[in-house]
């Protein structure tokens, strides 16, 4: 199960590298999101309060897209088919999707991070640096694991793209509150302190352990023909 | 001889089209059968249902010892299916591609190797990628990561497909040299003067049935030959 | 109620009129139609006891029942919101269920998939009712429609969530891999409310107290409690009366669906002309 | 505003959501009937076993 999933992170990676779609298409997207959502809501005290709500939507709109590209790959010329056909193991097949889109969530958010400080206003300190990476990798995880399951579920069948958003949206919830509430503490926004932030981690590692076990088990039930 | 696919009134289904309606086949180990018919006949369906891709909807159906009723998961290990579709990754290049398909299997380096230079790739297309490749190159980069997984059921959907003479040759010793080794090979093609000669019996498929099988007229010989 | 006074004369009429049953179903395009082929002599009795608990409900809860001290007229409302809350948590409950007997192999049996089905469809419904609801009581008892409140936002999310449950049974393919798609799909949405629910009442909770807890705090007159009870029992006989049609339908449904598979199958023989 | 404008309101709203309830209710409930009926007449007895 890890072999395989190592061995289908490294494709789906190398497949990145090549064709760079992540950082050629879908990081200029979340960006003009970015610069979108300061024209919505005009003064900068504002945009500066809710600045790490808008970072963790930016990067939901992009999962999304990230999630739609991901099972294009795949089912492109049948290699998802192929892979059923070889019998491979579904649970190796989630994790290895599950690991290669993690990592363009995390160079994604890093990017919409130093774009929060540079358009608004944010500020990062010491102390909550820890806290920052702690968030980060738990809802990056978490959110690329859930994609990973319903984007394969949603992935070959007619009327993908508009079921995928309806599906994956309201299960990232509990991510987005948990991941903007800590990184509001770790930046200090609004007089956050950081000690306010840790529960929130907990919140989140509840969700990345439910997915990450209910999401091996149901991948292959959710595939299979 | 050891029966390696046993098929009695098959049904299998595609939404609600009865793709098979019926079908009834055994194969033994060390043939290779070609399955003939129109579009829309059953062919695919036939080795998707083989490769334990389709749910059997009624009917009973076996494929090496497993019964596709319960088990077709486990047949999937041990066959090897090209589909129409050749399960490439366009941005990565012909070796990547074989090299990856063979290790979902745990196949060694030296076994990809063998299966590149065997559909001939080893030399100027193995580092171009897939996406510019044509159509029969792609066809054979598909073969060669079949190769690389060292099936013991070969399915083929139409395999001569977009290839060239060379690569119709290349195949044929293939498929021939697998069956030597012990594989069983069920073909689906239209191309009968190709795949006639290479096969050791021919099967037509009809409205989704079995019609009749016959022996190749020289396809004992041929097999003979061959093993 | 005139409205509902004549929708209702033609429930009775659908249910009550059994006999010919199959001289309806010769005739079914004409003018027959009185006899309902889902029903049985339990459902039957099953609509005539929800309508006259239905007529009860409305007697008690906009007639009989007293004004609440606190909240006046619009506590009325509370005894439709309560009980259409109860069915459409009721609905969701028991498609998870079916959808685990689905899944268990020893209990594994399509009517189950069904169920689970109809279940949630009808929950969907009844969650809508239960939003629309709270919505106007909200508005009468806060002065707006929509709270914050880490409750409503749960029912909100769950109405989301089941619609995309019943996306997933529409999506075609085999009853058996609609039936294992879905059963999947609805587990993992059921593991998720409570994450929500938590979630939501984390943020409120960092921000402002609880508020329809503290409001709902009102004391119950005998006859206001008597209402919510009779709420309860009206809302709950229909929950099961429409899950029981719908299951039928959609028995039929799948029936009708391997009919079409044997005649497509004669079809396709003949293809091959054997 | 006299209290009596405010009761009319009221009135109004409550109305508007028993209504909303019935007339939803009903509408499930007639369209499974209808449905059921017009599958029922495309098939024999025994595919409905509850009958």
């Amino acid at each position: 199960m890890f072999r395989i999933a190592r061995l289908i992170a490294a494709k789906d990676l190398r497949i990145e590298l090549r064709s760079r779609v992540v950082t050629n298409q879908v990081l200029p997207f979340a960006m003009i999101v970015m610069v979108m959502f300061a024209f919505a809501l005009k003064t900068d005290e504002v945009v500066e309060k809710v600045a790490p709500g808008l970072v963790w939507l930016a990067t939901l709109f992009s999962l999304l897209i990230l999630v739609q590209r991901a099972f294009a790959i795949e089912t492109a010329d049948g290699a998802t088919e192929a892979m059923r056909a070889a019998g491979v193991d579904p649970a190796g097949i989630f994790l290895g999707k599950a690991l290669a889109l993690a990592a363009q969530l995390a160079v994604l958010e890093i990017l919409l991070l130093i774009l929060a400080v540079v358009l608004y206003n944010s500020k990062l300190h010491a102390g909550g640096v820890v806290l920052l990476v702690t968030t980060l990798l738990a809802a990056t995880i978490g959110l690329a694991l859930v994609g990973t399951l319903y984007g394969g579920l949603a992935a070959g069948v007619r009327g993908r793209e508009t079921l995928l958003p309806l599906l994956l949206l309201p299960v990232v919830a509990p991510v987005l509150i948990g991941a903007t509430r800590a990184t509001e503490a770790a930046l200090g926004t609004s007089g956050a302190v950081v000690s306010d932030g840790w529960p929130w981690l907990g919140l989140l590692g509840v969700f990345v352990a439910l997915f990450s076990v209910g999401g091996t088990l149901a991948f292959g039930p959710l595939i299979e023909e | 001889m050891e029966t390696v696919v046993h098929l009695s009134n098959a049904v299998a289904v595609l939404g609600q089209f009865p793709v098979l309606a019926g079908a009834s086949l055994t194969v033994e180990r060390g043939e290779i059968v070609l399955l003939q018919g129109p579009n829309g006949a059953g062919k695919t369906s036939l080795l998707r249902l083989f490769a334990g891709l389709m749910p059997l909807a009624r009917g009973e159906g076996n494929v090496l010892g497993f019964d596709l009723r319960t088990n077709r998961e486990a047949v999937r290990k041990r066959v090897g299916l090209l589909g129409h579709a050749n399960g490439l990754y366009s941005d990565l290049t012909v070796t990547e591609n074989v090299r990856f398909w063979g290790a979902t299997i745990g196949a060694s380096e030296s076994e990809v190797g063998a299966a590149m230079t065997r559909m001939g790739l080893a030399q100027r297309l193995k580092d171009v990628q897939v996406a510019k490749l044509s159509a029969g190159q792609k066809r054979r980069t598909a073969l060669a990561c079949l190769i690389a997984r060292r099936a013991e059921l070969w399915l083929l959907d139409e395999p001569h497909a977009g290839l060239d003479a060379a690569g119709r040759d290349e195949l044929d010793a293939t498929l021939r040299e697998a069956t030597a080794a012990g594989a069983t090979i069920v073909v689906a093609s239209h191309e009968l003067e190709r795949a006639g000669a290479l096969a050791t019996r021919l099967v037509e498929v009809v409205g989704g049935q079995v019609r009749e099988s016959q022996v190749a007229p020289d396809g004992d010989n041929r097999s003979q030959a061959a093993g | 109620m005139p409205d509902t006074d004549t929708s209702a004369m033609q429930l009775t009429t659908d249910q009550a009129s059994d006999a010919a049953r199959s001289a309806a179903r010769s005739a079914a395009s004409s003018s027959v139609r009185r006899s309902s082929p889902t029903g049985t002599p339990f459902t039957r009795v099953l609509g005539i006891a929800t309508l006259i608990s239905m007529a009860l409900l409305v007697l008690f809860g906009l007639f009989l029942s007293p004004e609440d001290v606190v909240q006046g007229e619009s506590v009325r409302i509370l005894y439709i919101h309560v009980g259409t809350v109860w069915v459409a948590y009721v609905a969701f409950g028991v498609t998870a269920l079916a959808s685990l007997a689905f899944l268990w192999k020893r209990t594994t049996s399509l009517t189950w998939d069904r169920i689970a089905g109809a279940s949630a469809e009808v929950g969907v419904l009844f969650m809508a009712l239960t939003l629309f609801a709270g919505a106007i009581w909200g508005r009468l008892s806060w002065g707006k429609f929509w709270v914050w409140d880490a409750r409503v936002t749960t029912t909100a999310f769950l109405f989301i969530t089941y619609i995309g449950y019943l996306a997933v049974r529409g999506l075609g393919g085999s009853h058996q891999q609609r039936g294992r798609r879905s059963a999947v799909v609805a587990l993992l949405a059921v593991l998720e409310i409570p994450l929500v629910h938590f979630s939501v009442k984390l943020w409120r909770g960092l921000h402002q107290d609880g508020s329809v807890s503290d409001t709902t705090k009102v004391k119950l007159h005998d006859l206001m409690l008597f209402s919510l009870f009779i709420s309860l029992i009206a809302f709950t006989l229909l929950f099961v009366w429409l899950v029981m049609h719908r299951q039928r339908v959609l028995a039929m449904q799948d029936a009708l669906e391997d009919k079409g598979l044997d005649f497509a199958l004669e079809q396709r023989r003949s293809e091959a002309g054997l | 505003m006299s209290a009596a404008v405010v009761a009319m309101e009221d009135v109004g709203f409550i109305l508007a959501t028993y209504i909303a309830t019935f007339v939803g209710s009903v509408a499930l409930a007639a369209y499974y009937l209808r449905r059921g009926r017009r599958l029922a007449a495309q098939l024999p007895p025994e595919d409905k076993p509850w009958g």
